[in-house]
C-alpha cells in the first residue's frame, strides 16, 4: 500500500472543528511575536526543549499529531483536521521540531514496519513530545543512493555490531534516536543487503559533529559510529530487507518536503521573504525606480506561491482518489524546490545592495546569506533531480536509467574515486 | 492520465465523457483542418448538436431554460473549454456563453428571449470590447454611445472581437454621460460593418467591428449603465480569461500526451527517445506544469463559483497557465524535431491556439502587473 | 586535421581591403530595398535564378568565394577576407542561397574528400553560379542519428543503384546535384557501412516533394528514390567510409550554423525582428504602459546579440590558434539556437495582439507566425540537444551516451516502432 | 582549458602566469580562509609584494613611474582581475587602481605624488561613491562640498566604500556649485568617520564613510568640477563595472572547472556523475554561459580599450556576466548536492564574491535598461 489512509469528513463537521482548534489555541498556545519571532530551531536544549514541551501542550489539548490512530496516542483524524490545525497555527508558536522527520517520517515507517512492541514503546513517546527522532540514512559517500550505505552491521549473537558514519541528520545532538540504514550482507546487490535499525542517540561509541552551513548555522550533524551495539530487536522489518523499509521512508520524506504529509503539525516559516507579503513590504520599501521590475516579480512570485498550493492539494487528493501514483508527491516536491529559490533570488533582488554590504546590525544581510544558500531547497530531503527521475520513470513510466550497480554484488560496484 | 478535476460527481465525469466522444467522432484534427476553410469554422449544424449537449446553456439561468450540470455552472463550463482545447475545437464556445451569461444575469426579458435560440446553438453572440491598442480592460474604452431621438448612437472601433464574422448581435461596450453601459446589437444593424480579421488561430474567428453612428433604441442597453456595467464587463473579462486557461490547460495536457507517445515509439541511436535523462527530465518538468496548470484552472474556477477571490484567483491562472502551456508545446516541437514545425504536423494548431488565449485578454505580464497592484504595489 | 586554414593578415591590408570592396560593391551590386527587400529564398526558378545571376558578379569582381583556392576559382584569401565582405554586403542583395550548403558544407567536403577530377568538375561552378548543390542526408526515421540512415545503394557493376528517402535538403527542386550518405554494408555496425555519393538531382528516378513549414512556405524537400544508378565515379572518398565523410560535413554544417564558417558569403537575414534596433523600433510603436518590460527585453536582446557576435569571434579565434578543439563550434551554435528563439518570443510579446489577430494584409501578424516556428532555430542543422552531447562529450570529455547499436550489425539495430 | 584572451602576447601570458602562480603559492583557499579574520583582509606586506608584480602600476603613466604591460593598461588589468577571481583573492585591487587611474589622468601633481605610495603598494585607495539608496548614476549623489574659507567642507554618507576599512586616502564625490566635483581626502582627516560594514563577500572590505563638515582645501581638489568631473565618474565607474565582470568571469570558470573535476569523480549508482545526460547537458550550458561570459569581458576590454562605444559594451558584459555567473555557481551548488552548502566547502566563497560583484555598480536589470535607453528607448 502506497498512499495514505483518508476519511472523507463533511463540511460542517470541518467548520465546527476549525473554531474548537481557534478557541484552544487563543487559550493554550503562546501567539507567534511577529517582531521578533520565535524560531524552532533556535533553541537547542536538549532535555528541556520549548519544542518539547509545546508538544506536550498540543498532546493534552488532544491537537497533536491527530492523523495518528487513537492507540498510539492520536485522534484517528483526517488530514483535513490536521490542515485545520496547521492553518490556525500560523499565528502561533509550535514544535515544528518534531514535524520533521519524527512524525511524518519516522513515524509512518514504524506504524507500517514497527513491531506492536515497537508502536507501542515508541510512538506515544513523540506525541507527548518526550522523544525527539532523526534519520541515519545520507552517507558522506552516497549523495542520492541512499542503497548505496557503506555502514555495516555486523551480527554478533543477538546483537548488531555498527561501525560506519551518516550525515545530514537534523539536529541529532538534540534528539533520542534514529532510525539507522546499515549493510548487513556485501555478497547480494545492493538493495538487498540492507537492514533498518532503531539507534539510541547517546550512546558511547556515537560520536555526533555537527556540520557548519554557509550562513553558520548548524543545523545537521554528521555521526561517526565506532562498534555500536544494537539488540537485534531494534531491527525495522526483516533483516536484510532494510530498503524496502528505506523506500517507504523516503516516500514519506518526499511527501513531507512536498508538504503532502498529513503528519506534520504546522508550517515552518522562513527567517526572511517567506510569503509573497513579505516581498510586498520589501518593495514598498525600496521600490523606487525598479517598480516595474519588481511588479512583475511580486505578481510572479504570488503566482508560484498560489498555484503552489493548489498544485499540492491537488495531489494530496489525487493520491488520496488513486487518480495519481504515489510517488506524485515529487511533482509538489519539485515545484516547491524551483519557487522557493525563485523567491530568495528575487527577495535578495528586491533588497538590492542592503543584501550585499550592510550596516553591522541590520538585518537585511539576511536576504543575501539566504539567496547564496538558496539551492538547499533543490537538494534536502530528495535533489531535484531525483524528483525528475522519479516523475519521468514512475508517472511518465520512461525507461529507467542504466545502473552499473543493479544486478552487481555490492563489494563489486565501482565507488567515488 | 489526462490531468482533470479529481473532484468530479457522476453526473460531471458523464458530462465530460460525452463531450469527449462527440469531440472525438465529430471533430478529429483531419475535421479541424477541413474546417478551417469554413468562414464560420464550423458548421451551423455540428454547433446546433454542440448546444444539444448542454455547451450553450450551463450559464443560463433555469428560469430561461438553460442549467448546470453540477449547480456550479462555471466548474461545468471549464470541462467543456478544457475538452475543447484537448481537440483544438473550433466554434463560437467562449463568447457566445460570456454574452449569454450576462444576459442571464442583466438582459431584459426582450433580450433574454435571445436565449432561446442560445441554447438551440441558432444564434451566436460576440461581444465588441477590445479597441485598437487597448489593453483589455474597461478603462480603454472610447467608443461612445450619444443621446439620440429616444435612443443612442453607437460608434467606435473595436478589435479581436471573437465570432464577430458569425456573430448574429454582438454585446457592445460603450461609454455614456451615466459611465460604461452595453449594448445588444443585432450585427446587421445599419452602420456596423464587420470585417474579417486574420489569426494565428486557425481555428476560430475574429473580427475588427467598426460601429458609425448605429442608432438604437433605450431597449438595446443590457443592464444598468455605471457600476453596475463595470461589475458585468468585470466578470466577463474574468470569464473569458478563465475558459482561456481552462482550454490551454487541456490542450497542452494533450500535446504533452502525444508527444510522451512520440518518444517512446521513436528510437535514435538505437534507443527510445524516452530513455534520454536529459529529454526524461525536461518531461518531468513539462509534466509538472501540466498538473499545476490544471490545479491553477481549477482553483480559479472554484474560487469563481464560490465568489471569493476570483479576480485573483483568475490572474494566477492566467499567469501561470498562459506561459507555461506555449513554454510545453514549444518543448514539444523541440522534441519531435523537424517534423515539429511542419505544416502537416499537428502541434502547431494547438500552438496556434494556445498562443491566441495567452495573449488576448492580458498577457501573463499584464496580469502579474495586476497581481501586484492586488497586495497594494 | 578537424580545422580550416587561416593565414595571418596586417591590419592595414585589410583596411585597404574593405575600402576596395565597398568602391565594388556600390558599382557592382543592387543595394537592398529597405522597405521591401527581395529575400533569397523568395527566387524559385530554377535555371534563371537571381542568385546564379548574383553569384555570377561576385564571380566577376574577384569577391565570390574568396576563401577558396585560386585554382578552383577562388582568391586563396583569409575569414577576415571574407568577413569584411559579409559586412559591407549587409546593405546589398547577395546569392545566399550559395552559402548553404553548396559553399559552406558541400565545398569543404568536396576539397578534403573529392578526387582532382570531382574538384576541378565541381568547385568552380558552384563560384561561378552555375551550379547549386544540396545535402541528401537526413532520413525520415533518423531524427539526429545521421549513421542509422536506411537508403541503400547497391553495387552493380560499376555503377550504385539507390533506393529509399531523404528529407531536409533545402531547396532541392532548383538545385543541381546533391551529397548523399546511403547504406553501403548492412552486415557491420552503423559507421562502418556507409559511403558519400555526388547525385544529379534531376534524375527520372528521383521523386522530390516540397514539404509545407508552419508558415505554409516550401524551404525543405524530402526525395524519393527508385533505383536510381550511380556511376562509382561519383563515390565521395572510400566505399564504406562515408561515416568518414559524413563528420566532417557536419562539423561544416555545426560550423555554417553556428556562423563560424569562412565559406559563407553574406549574412541571412530575417523576415521581422532581426536586429534588436529592428525591436527597439517596435518597442517604440507599441511601447506604452509596458515600456518597463520593454526596457528589460530591449536590454536583454541587444546583450544577447552583442555577445553572440563577441562568443563566435572568439570560437573562430580559439580553433585558429588551438585553444579550442574544433568541437567549439557547437559553442555557437547552442548560443544562436537560445537567443534567436528568445529574441523571436520577445518580438511577438513586443507585438502585443497585432501579431495574434490582424487586420488582412497587415504585416503584424508574421511576428506571431515567427514566435511558432521559433523552435527551427534549435532543430535547424543539428538540434541544440546535438549540440550540447557534443560540448560534454567531445569538449568537456565527458562519457558518452550509451548506444544500443555502437557495436551492433546494422541489420539488427532496433529502430522506430 | 580555461577561458582566458587568446590573443595574449607572451609579456601578458608572462604576466598572468606569474600572477596566477604568484595567488597559488601565496593566497592558496586555506590562506584566504585565513585572512578572512584580518580587519584588512589582507597583510600589508603581501599587497606590496603584489604592487611589485604590478597589480598596481598598470593605470599609472610611465611618466609618474607606472606602466602596462602591452600598452593597453585596461585589458592587463583585466587579466590581473580574472586571475584574482579564479583565487577569490582579497585586496584592495579593484578601488586603488580606479582612483590610481583618475589620479594619473586629473590629478594635481601633489595628488600625483601619492602614487608612488601606491605603486609601492604602501599607499591604498577608495572611492567614496554611493549613497545610501543610491542607483550607482552620478546623478544620485547628494554628498556637498560647500565653500569654507578658501577651500571647502564636505558633508555627506556614503556606503559600500570597498577599502574604505584600510584605506589611506579617499575620492570623495560630492556636489558643488560648479557641478559634480571629487576630492583627495586623507581618511584621518578631521570629521571622517569610517565604519566597517559587514558583506557578503568574505574577503574583501566595506565601509560606510560619514563626512560631517570636512575641511579641505581648493588644493583637495581632483580635476575641474563640472564636465570634467562627470566624465572621470562616468570612467570610474565603467572600470569598476568591467573589473567586476572579469572577476565573476574568472571566478565561475574556476567553479565550473572543479565542479566538472567533482563529476567525473563523484559516484552514484555505480556511476560518475559526469555520465548523466541530464548533468552533461546542464555542464554543457554552463560551458557555453563561460566561454560567453569571457568573450564578453574581453569584448568589453577591447572596447575599452580602443575608446570605442565602451559605455555600451561594458553594460552588456554587467548584463551578461552578472546573471550567467551565479547562475552557474548556483547550478554548481546543485551539483556537489549537500557538501556545496557547507561553510566547509568552498563554493560559497566564489558564490559569496560573486554575488556582490553582480550587484553593486548596477544589477544586470539596471544594465539593461541603461542598454535600452542608449537604444532610444
Amino acid at each position: 500500500m502506497d498512499d495514505f489512509v483518508y476519511a472523507e469528513t463533511d463540511p460542517a463537521e470541518l467548520d465546527r472543528y476549525r473554531e474548537e482548534v481557534e478557541t484552544w489555541m487563543n487559550e493554550n498556545m503562546p501567539r507567534r511575536d511577529p517582531v521578533n519571532p520565535w524560531h524552532p530551531t533556535q533553541d537547542d536544549d536538549l532535555r528541556s526543549s520549548r519544542n518539547r514541551e509545546l508538544q506536550r501542550r498540543l498532546y493534552d489539548g488532544g491537537y497533536a499529531a491527530v492523523c495518528y490512530p487513537k492507540e498510539y496516542g492520536g485522534q484517528s483524524l483526517t488530514a483535513a483536521h490536521q490542515k485545520i490545525i496547521d492553518d490556525v497555527s500560523m499565528d502561533f508558536d509550535m514544535p515544528i521540531l518534531f514535524s520533521v522527520p519524527t512524525l511524518s517520517i519516522c513515524g509512518p515507517v514504524i506504524l507500517e514496519f514497527g513491531t506492536e512492541e515497537q508502536r507501542q514503546r515508541y510512538i506515544p513517546a513523540w506525541i507527548r513530545g518526550e522523544e525527539l527522532w532523526v534519520q541515519f540514512i545520507s552517507e558522506p559517500s552516497g549523495g542520492s543512493d541512499m542503497a548505496g550505505a557503506l555502514t555495516r552491521a555486523d551480527r554478533d549473537g543477538d546483537e548488531f555490531i555498527i561501525n560506519g558514519s551518516k550525515i545530514w541528520s537534523t539536529f541529532a545532538q538534540r534528539s533520542d534516536y534514529a532510525l539507522m540504514l546499515a549493510r548487513t550482507n556485501w555478497e547480494v546487490p545492493k538493495h538487498r543487503g540492507l537492514t533498518m535499525f532503531i539507534v539510541p542517540i547517546h550512546h558511547p561509541g556515537i560520536e555526533i559533529h555537527p556540520i557548519q552551513m554557509v550562513d553558520r548555522t548548524e543545523e545537521f550533524c554528521q555521526e561517526f559510529f565506532n562498534d555500536v551495539a544494537i539488540p537485534a530487536a531494534n531491527v525495522v522489518g526483516k533483516v536484510n530487507d532494510g530498503w524496502t523499509v528505506a523506500s517507504r521512508l523516503l516516500f514519506h520524506e518526499r511527501a513531507a518536503v512536498g508538504n503532502a504529509s498529513p503528519y506534520t503539525q504546522g508550517r515552518h516559516r522562513n527567517r526572511t521573504a517567506d510569503g509573497v507579503e513579505d516581498l510586498a513590504a520589501i518593495a514598498q520599501v525600496h521600490g523606487g525606480a525598479d517598480m516595474g521590475r519588481h511588479r512583475q516579480r511580486l505578481g510572479y512570485m504570488e503566482t508560484l506561491s498560489r498555484v503552489e498550493e493548489l498544485l499540492s492539494d491537488r495531489v494530496v487528493k489525487g493520491i488520496e482518489g488513486g487518480f495519481l501514483p504515489a510517488p506524485a508527491g515529487s511533482l509538489v516536491r519539485l515545484f516547491h524546490g524551483l519557487s522557493r529559490t525563485e523567491r530568495q533570488t528575487v527577495a535578495m533582488e528586491m533588497q538590492g545592495d542592503r543584501a550585499l554590504v550592510w550596516n553591522q546590525g541590520e538585518s537585511s544581510g539576511a536576504f543575501g546569506l539566504e539567496y547564496i544558500q538558496r539551492q538547499q531547497a533543490c537538494i534536502g530531503g530528495g535533489t531535484t533531480e531525483m524528483a525528475r527521475n522519479i516523475i519521468s520513470e514512475r508517472i511518465l513510466g520512461m525507461p529507467r536509467e542504466p545502473a552499473a550497480d543493479r544486478d552487481l554484488p555490492f563489494n563489486q560496484v565501482p565507488r567515488s574515486g | 492520465m489526462a490531468p482533470v478535476r479529481f473532484d468530479l460527481s457522476d453526473d460531471q465525469e458523464f458530462f465530460r465523457e460525452t463531450a469527449r466522444r462527440f469531440i472525438e467522432a465529430e471533430v478529429p484534427i483531419s475535421v479541424v483542418r477541413e474546417w478551417h476553410e469554413l468562414p464560420d469554422g464550423c458548421p451551423e449544424s455540428w454547433w446546433q448538436a454542440a448546444a444539444e449537449l448542454g455547451w450553450t446553456s450551463l450559464m443560463v439561468p433555469e428560469s430561461l431554460g438553460g442549467g448546470s450540470i453540477s449547480g456550479r455552472p462555471i466548474v461545468d463550463l471549464t470541462i467543456v473549454a478544457d475538452e475543447m482545447g484537448r481537440g483544438v475545437t473550433p466554434g463560437p464556445f467562449m463568447p457566445t456563453n460570456v454574452v449569454a451569461d450576462t444576459l442571464g444575469r442583466s438582459g431584459s426579458p426582450d433580450q433574454q428571449a435571445l436565449l432561446e435560440g442560445v441554447l438551440a446553438g441558432e444564434v451566436v453572440l460576440a461581444w465588441a470590447f477590445c479597441e485598437p491598442g487597448g489593453d483589455w480592460t474597461a478603462s480603454h474604452i472610447t467608443a461612445a454611445a450619444v443621446p439620440s431621438n429616444g435612443g443612442y448612437a453607437l460608434t467606435g472601433t473595436k478589435v479581436a472581437v471573437e465570432a464577430g464574422p458569425q456573430a448574429h448581435h454582438l454585446l457592445v461596450t460603450a461609454r455614456t454621460a451615466e459611465g460604461l453601459a452595453q449594448f445588444l446589437v443585432p450585427s446587421d444593424a445599419p452602420g456596423v460593418t464587420i470585417a474579417p480579421q486574420e489569426s494565428l488561430d486557425l481555428g476560430r474567428r475574429f473580427a475588427e467591428v467598426r460601429l458609425v453612428g448605429v442608432a438604437v433604441g433605450p431597449e438595446a442597453l443590457v443592464g444598468a449603465p455605471g457600476a453596475a456595467t463595470e461589475a458585468d464587463v468585470a466578470r466577463q473579462c474574468l470569464l473569458m480569461q478563465l475558459l482561456q486557461c481552462a482550454d490551454n490547460a487541456g490542450s497542452s495536457a494533450k500535446v504533452l500526451e502525444f508527444t510522451i507517445e512520440y518518444a517512446f515509439d521513436r528510437y535514435s541511436f538505437g534507443r527510445p527517445l524516452a530513455s534520454y535523462q536529459a529529454l526524461k527530465h525536461r518531461f518531468a518538468d513539462m509534466k509538472l506544469w501540466s498538473e499545476a496548470s490544471q490545479a491553477a484552472v481549477d482553483g480559479a474556477a472554484d474560487a469563481f463559483a464560490d465568489g471569493q477571490d476570483e479576480a485573483r484567483m483568475v490572474s494566477v491562472a492566467k499567469s501561470y497557465v498562459g506561459d507555461r502551456s506555449v513554454e510545453l508545446m514549444q518543448d514539444c516541437v523541440q522534441m519531435h524535431g523537424g517534423i515539429g514545425v511542419t505544416y502537416e504536423h499537428d502541434l502547431h494548431l494547438y500552438l496556434r491556439r494556445a498562443t491566441v488565449n495567452r495573449g488576448l485578454f492580458g498577457t501573463p505580464g499584464d496580469h502579474r502587473v495586476t497581481l501586484s497592484k492586488m497586495m497594494g504595489y
